[in-house]
């Protein structure tokens, strides 16, 4: 036999010493330092949160809150959530439509982030910035948008098909119905989940897939059971984060769903928790929190088995790591047009209709006598005072702030997550996907109640948003890191080690460089998803902290829908800048 | 015709803008069934051609022909996957999400024409072969690096392939395993006759596996020929050199005889008479390669004829014979004496060889001038 | 009286224990002439503290003519949706913060809370100068004050259809004809309250035909229903008040408004917390937003009047008011049951 | 007092709940600039060995102290970084996203107290040490295999470790290069006296550098002693089988003398006379381990003990010599023949082995029976 020399290990050699286990003190190393660290920060910042749900939940908030004793205990909430036949059959729409709706993003999404990253695409670096783009459009006027223009009354694109056919009344397409809510919602969800997974496509070791063709698989094949089966810890990373996005998505679902009579939990949630006058039924949103908690444990508990394998995974190895550029050859016209084509129909199209109302004075019927009244004095009214230089100011540093201690929090904690053996990195991993499910009254509650007991003066300061929301993306951040770093081979970090590298220099020098797209892809998502936010800078405004996203929605409930477009423009455009100059700085190949 | 016909092969990488020459107009031709070998030194392109080959690396320009198809051509190029070969990797590349069966079942599956039963057997007769059968269950990344090799080449059988391309198979096993390998991937390769192309940069792999043996270097290859011939008659320094260590002696011919082929030199380590077919002209310098195993060393020596003095400067045991370095005048020799010789530092001893064992080599068009000056560099050493 | 109120409140300031005791006292009325107030102000630092829903960038202008006129008086205005307002209140009171707010202005159903924990003062509204009908009793002792009163009605599409098409009553918006062309508000805040005036069951009741028959688009808030009404996708909305319409008047839309049989009214008050360290300067404040020309600012750049009886509102037209807790109350079972009929 | 000291150390890795016992108590010491290896084959667990020295591995129990400190003691773990070690991985690790000078400063860098010149300057001695320096700006991914090899040696060595741990560090390497590089580690080893512990799989390797040999064999140590003690002294089959080829017979004892020292033994392939210390039992049976090399091939030989007949299977060119298996009665053996003989398949042919080089091996303790059945099929392959 030829291995003989490796004979199996049973029966056991006869004169086998019985192995003695002992258990030694280890010196903390200052890798293991920093995770410590960084596993106390997120303690920190989500047990907050994660009390506040609980004490929601369980108590009757129809008078606001209470935070101290006595507490108005109540299961009411769960009665009134659980015991809600409209609650269940919700859920199968809810099902669909997020099924339908991930369907879209993933397809797009891996398709796209595939041949930016592993092909010799044309313009490569406008599709990365242009795909991430729409990410720049609030989420309430980027549905509206939509409805101007698929509306099956008198929606831009249903008149301009009725035109030719001379046909009358409604369609042929109509936006509120759920074919469309799903396709609307799916491209919502295109520019963080292309953004979660591009980063890893770039860590794809070319020699798995070349060994694959040299068994004789075609490209399929190929990307069916090696390059995707090799993102796996990405793409179900992003997937979990993604359904939980999904199912708490309100813009499309309220914009679009409830005209065409289609209603989904969030709806019927958000309906329970507004109720006429008075306050939102913050109870409500608690116990929705807990049970959107427990439904994502399950897959979580299980993507964490699948880290804990992430040798499996490593495909950036420190031996002949060849990542490489597949010619698309005959497949490049039929590329850039899907990709271009995507984007025209994702970003193009609803910022033109944005550009068209940032420059009338009101938005009224389509028709050539509106191009008379085009005027810029929207620009100059809205962008004119001091308030939004305030706000620009504010949001710059929001956003990076928020970015930056994110993924930084998000870097350490996800190191520990993969490399760490202990059995309670699951439930760090949990933890920090904790903010996630989380309505986001309840962060912005119990980050308002932690500053105003702490003696740390940042209530009413722009610092405040941004803890809210470096709390709030932090499992945004988890997603990526995580599938970053199973993605690097450990010898890798060993060969520092016995070069003499402690933990900083190991993350300085070898962890930090080869995680920069991660980084970057990272602090991208977290920058523009801080931005956009909504909930959180309104609960915890002030009049020193005034950031984009409040701008616009006060412009919005003011009705001045001129500078609302005018301001979101604005949006889109830091969104494309940001995006450019990241992209720069990663655009080249190879790590 | 033979089952793999190479014409002009060039392939230049693009080093930031500079350009890397891999492979430099090379043409070979490999007959049916043969097992041709790619021998040369780390970095000389064997890897590169090997991948052109497979189908891997698009040539910057050259024809490819694989049983009887043209797979690179001025017609068009035959992808991968529709290529009829099976590889093994220089890094294994093995897939760490699969375990190893999973590994070694993936061509069949892609294939798709068998069912799962036949399939299991297959995969499980591949392994045996590696001897690997107890790992069946094991993930990929659990396994040690002479197990992912032999897992790779278990895979790269396991379909049966026309053309079989191995890089460096061997190169991570131990030198039991590697021996007894070498062996058995021979016997094999008679066995399921399937032409291969071997890369490696172990000669005596090269030398006891192959029926044809191609020396590269710097992308070209510089000698081609049967495993005898390229040892024991070098057509230049490198593959002298390259081929097993070697003495190299410069000398001045004095004298040619017809009769016996021999002729008469000078050298600094003394006179030296050397058995060869092609006459070399009187009065030019010429090389002489010589083995070390070729020199007998001892105290004394009953001959008189091509005796060289010298001094032992070290000798390093390997096993099956003592590695004597000696010093004759200023040239230090290579010398394998016997597994039990013990001659010691500054023993005065006298190296004998025979006529026959003394190359003279032919000066060599192919090899440029400053390829034989770095060898010779690498020699000094 | 005003030295004294304005210490009383300064101390219970920090006690800060769910607003319990120092402000407990139902006879700790704020009964200060404007004038006084206007003083008053000064001593207490010249500040005071407004929340409210209008963007910060129009308030301040609005608000110009008092700064000019009360240069020794500044307005910390901020902008706070009033579920905001209410909890930021609130967790300051239970953390034991101070305020940071004198003066909030919010519709009846929000205040409740408020109310509840004893955090609004009573104020003797009319030493301030504001007539009586603005003025409403909530709870015991304690009154609010009107700010503006936004009146319902159908708008329309000028350029798309004249007054003469459209219905006369709410009863005949329930048609064949009007279907997929009216906008309706998804959470039932409009449109509960008609059941003032009808009682729940005929609300109900007429809500579920219209839905049947009229298939209506469903949008959330005045600013998107109005817009789909001036990009003609909807003839008409039922979302939206007078004031809103006049802002989009102001923009150039050719929207207007017509009122049907029944006219419900949004009133906005203001008033003054118990805690406020800026009791004065708030009566200040409010005084000068009440008079005419407060009241006429407002009306420029908010849109908003503050008539009881809105003279525009046809006689045929019946008001209906908010104005007791059992109203409240069916208003918002109502609006429960529109918001289930409309999401389901 | 060793430099490394290694006690009791036991490394067991959890294989999906059930535990592969990588290392199995082995302990060792490696005295202060010694030249230690582990020989093995392929997955014994001298990886984890070096991984468990490295600090890499946390072992189950066992203590270990490398220059006077103990590093894996009941005390405490001294972390990786805090060792003074320079180590080459199996998989060379070397850092994708540098070049190869960025790779090769690392260790100096983090160590911070050299200038950039400095670093500059010991980085070109390092990599002009491995023949590098003409890459010295190209990334890491665009070397070769070999080369990639080469770039971590010279990052382990740059900083001057007390103590060296090489993983195959020459397993990728040309033969050419290989030799080259076995020789000149082991000068620069010897001059910049770094304590070494050296894994390999590779005999002659092993051999030709070590100062001191452990063979390891499913996470054991079965034999430690010097280059000739393991090669010419194998206390078992499974040594001598792994430490160069051997062909193995089974005797009978008839008589021993013992003033000569030799056993005579009936053996399957004819009688054998025998040069050995320890006396066997007359009528015990035992095992002979005769080396490929040590017999004589020819068609006839003068002496008239220890001849055995047989017929010539097939004959391999090796280079230096040809590669015989001749059948022996039912038993195959292996013959080293000279370089320039051709004896041809199914030559009646006769060989002959000094009684000095038959080796008569011992029971062994150690090895349970299960291994040597296991390399006994080895052998009959
Ligand atoms: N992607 C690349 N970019 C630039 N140069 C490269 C690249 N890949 C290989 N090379 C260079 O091309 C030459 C040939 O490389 P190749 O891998 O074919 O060598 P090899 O003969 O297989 O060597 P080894 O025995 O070390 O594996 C080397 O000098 C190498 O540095
Ligand atoms: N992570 C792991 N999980 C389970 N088993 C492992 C793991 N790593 C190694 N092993 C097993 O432990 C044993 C010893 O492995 P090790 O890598 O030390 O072998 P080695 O002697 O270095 O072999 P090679 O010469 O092939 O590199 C092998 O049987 C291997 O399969
Ligand atoms: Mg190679
Ligand atoms: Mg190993």
């Amino acid at each position: 036999m030829a291995a003989g020399t490796q004979a199996p290990p049973s029966p056991p050699p006869p004169a086998s010493t019985p192995m003695p286990r002992v258990r030694r003190r280890r010196r903390f190393g200052s890798r293991t330092v920093i995770g410590g660290l960084a596993i106390l920060a997120v303690i920190y910042l989500v047990a907050g949160p994660l009390l506040m749900l609980v004490l929601t939940s369980f108590q009757d908030t129809s008078l606001g809150l209470v935070i101290r004793p006595p507490f108005p205990w109540s299961l009411q909430n769960y009665v009134d959530v659980f015991g809600d036949s409209g609650t269940y059959s919700a859920i199968l729409s809810t099902l669909i439509f997020s099924a339908g709706s991930l369907l879209v993003a993933f397809a797009v999404s891996i398709t796209c982030a595939w041949l930016v990253e592993r092909t010799d695409l044309p313009a490569r670096n406008a599709v990365f910035v242009l795909l991430v783009a729409p990410s720049g459009i609030p989420a309430l006027i980027l549905a509206i948008s939509w409805s101007l223009l698929l509306n099956p009354n008198n929606g831009l694109i249903n008149t301009l098909l009725r035109l030719p056919f001379g046909a009358e009344g409604p369609g042929p397409l109509d936006v509120y119905s759920l074919p469309w809510m799903i396709l609307v919602q799916g491209m919502s969800l295109v520019p963080m989940t292309f953004l979660l997974i591009t980063a890893s496509l770039r860590g794809v070791n070319a020699s798995l897939e070349e060994a694959a063709r040299a068994s004789g698989s075609g490209f399929s094949t190929i990307v069916r059971r090696i390059t995707l089966p090799l993102l796996r810890p990405a793409l179900i990373g992003a997937l979990i984060y993604q359904f939980v996005t999904v199912v708490t998505a309100l813009d499309v679902p309220l914009v679009l769903g409830l005209s065409g009579g289609v209603s989904v939990l969030s709806t019927e949630i958000y309906v329970a928790s507004n109720p006429v006058g008075g306050l939102p039924n913050y109870g409500v949103s608690g116990t929705y929190g807990m049970f959107l908690l427990a439904v994502s444990l399950i897959p979580l508990l299980f993507y964490n088995r699948i880290i804990g394998r992430s040798q499996d995974y490593a495909t950036i190895t420190g031996k002949t790591f060849r990542p490489k550029t597949i010619a698309l050859k005959r497949w490049k016209i039929p590329a850039v047009l899907f990709c271009w084509g995507y984007i025209a129909l994702s970003f193009v199209l609803p910022m033109l209709v944005l550009l068209w109302a940032s420059f009338q004075p009101y938005l009224g019927v389509w028709g050539l006598d509106a191009l008379d009244r085009l005027t810029t004095a929207g620009y100059g009214e809205a962008l004119g005072g001091a308030q939004f230089l305030d706000a620009l100011r504010n949001t710059f540093v929001l956003g990076v702030a928020a970015a930056l201690g994110g993924m930084v929090l998000a870097m350490a904690l996800s190191w520990v997550i993969v490399r760490s053996r202990s059995r309670y990195r699951a439930l760090v991993d949990i933890l920090a996907f904790v903010p996630h499910a989380l309505p986001g009254v309840v962060i912005g509650l119990s980050t308002l109640v932690l500053y105003l007991i702490l003696p740390i003066p940042i209530y009413g300061t722009i610092w405040i948003i941004v803890v809210a929301m470096a709390t709030q993306y932090i499992s945004l951040g988890t997603r990526l890191t995580t599938a970053g770093i199973a993605q690097i081979q450990v010898g890798l970090e060993e060969a520092a080690e016995t070069s003499g590298a402690g933990g900083r220099q190991i993350w300085q020098r070898v962890l930090g460089p080869l995680l920069r797209p991660v980084f970057l892809n990272g602090f991208l998502m977290i920058f523009l998803a801080s931005i956009q936010n909504l909930t959180l800078p309104l609960m915890l405004g002030s009049n020193d902290n005034v950031v984009l996203s409040t701008l616009i929605w006060r412009r919005w409930d003011y009705g001045d829908v001129t500078g609302a477009a005018v301001l979101s423009v604005t949006m889109a455009t830091i969104t494309v800048i940001a995006a450019t100059l990241l992209r720069r700085t990663t655009g080249t190949r190879g790590l | 015709m033979g089952a793999i016909r190479v014409e002009h092969l060039f392939h230049a990488y693009d080093d930031g803008g500079r350009e890397v020459r891999a492979v430099d107009d090379v043409s070979f031709d490999v007959e049916q069934n043969a097992f041709y070998t790619l021998l040369g030194p780390s970095g000389c392109g064997k890897t590169t051609t090997l991948r052109c080959i497979a189908g891997l690396e698009e040539p910057t320009s050259g024809e490819i022909e694989l049983d009887g198809v043209a797979v690179v051509s001025a017609r068009g190029i035959v992808p991968t996957n529709k290529r009829p070969i099976g590889m093994v990797f220089q890094d294994y590349a093995v897939w760490p999400h699969m375990t190893v069966a999973e590994n070694v079942a993936f061509p069949l599956k892609v294939a798709g024409d068998l069912s799962g039963r036949e399939i299991q057997a297959k995969v499980m007769d591949a392994l045996a072969l590696m001897g690997m059968e107890q790992f069946v269950q094991r993930r990929a990344t659990q396994l040690s690096g002479g197990q992912q090799q032999r897992l790779s080449l278990a895979r790269a059988l396991v379909r049966d392939p026309k053309v079989l391309l191995l890089d460096e198979p061997l190169s991570n096993l131990d030198a039991k395993l590697r021996e007894q390998m070498r062996a058995e991937l021979r016997q094999l390769q008679r066995r399921i006759k399937v032409t291969t192309v071997f890369v490696t940069h172990d000669q005596v792999e090269a030398l006891s596996m192959s029926t044809t043996i191609a020396v590269m270097n710097q992308g070209r290859i510089v000698q081609e020929g049967s495993p005898r011939e390229i040892y024991l008659q070098p057509n230049s320094r490198f593959v002298a050199s390259f081929v097993g260590a070697t003495n190299f002696v410069t000398g001045v011919v004095d004298a040619y005889d017809d009769d016996t082929r021999s002729a008469y030199l000078s050298t600094p380590a003394g006179p030296l008479c050397c058995r060869t077919e092609h006459a070399p002209e009187v009065g030019s310098a010429v090389t002489v390669a010589i083995r070390p195993e070729a020199l007998e060393i001892g105290y004394e020596h009953p001959g008189r004829e091509n005796l060289l003095e010298g001094r032992v400067q070290v000798g390093l045991f390997v096993g099956d014979a003592v590695d004597y370095r000696v010093r004759v005048g200023d040239q230090v020799f290579r010398v394998t004496g016997p597994q039990r010789s013990r001659f010691h530092r500054k023993d005065a001893v006298v190296l004998h060889v025979p006529a026959d064992e003394c190359v003279v080599i032919p000066d060599d068009p192919e090899v440029p001038a400053g390829v034989q000056a770095t060898v010779q560099d690498q020699g000094a050493r | 009286a005003c030295g004294g109120s304005s210490g009383g409140t300064a101390s219970g300031s920090g006690d800060g224990d769910g607003g319990g005791d120092a402000a407990a006292d139902p006879t700790d009325t704020l009964s200060v002439s404007t004038e006084d107030a206007c003083a008053a102000a000064a001593d207490e630092g010249g500040v005071v503290q407004h929340w409210a829903t209008t963007d910060a960038a129009v308030f301040d202008e609005m608000i110009a003519p008092f700064k000019d006129a009360h240069p020794d008086i500044t307005v910390e205005y901020t902008s706070l949706r009033p579920n905001d307002a209410v909890q930021q209140v609130l967790t300051l009171v239970q953390t034991g913060r101070d305020l940071g707010v004198d003066s909030i202005a919010m519709s009846v159903p929000y205040v409740g809370p408020l109310l509840q924990r004893d955090l609004i003062r009573d104020v003797d509204w009319a030493l301030l100068g504001i007539p009586e009908d603005q003025v409403l009793d909530v709870g015991e002792e304690i009154s609010l004050y009107r700010n503006y009163r936004m009146v319902s009605g159908l708008v329309y599409n000028a350029d798309l259809i004249s007054e003469d098409e459209l219905p006369d009553t709410w009863e005949d918006l329930v048609d064949p004809e009007w279907d997929g062309k009216i906008v309706v508000d998804p959470r039932g805040t409009y449109l509960s309250r008609l059941a003032p005036a009808w009682g729940e069951d005929e609300t109900v009741d007429w809500y579920t035909r219209l839905m049947e028959t009229a298939h209506p688009l469903v949008v959330q808030g005045a600013t998107a229903s109005l817009q789909k009404v001036a990009v003609g996708e909807a003839l008409m909305s039922t979302s939206a008040h007078d004031s809103e319409v006049l802002e989009q008047q102001a923009a150039g839309a050719p929207l207007e408004i017509k009122y049907l049989d029944l006219a419900p009214t949004q009133d906005y008050y203001s008033f003054i917390m118990s805690d406020a360290a800026h009791p004065n300067a708030a009566a200040c404040f409010l005084s000068w937003y009440a008079s005419d020309e407060g009241q006429a600012r407002q009306l420029e750049f908010e849109f908003k009047g503050n008539e009881t009886t809105p003279s525009d509102v046809p006689d045929t037209t019946e008001l209906v008011n908010l104005e007791t807790e059992e109203d409240a109350t069916v208003v918002a079972e109502v609006g429960e049951t529109l918001a289930g009929l409309t999401a389901s």
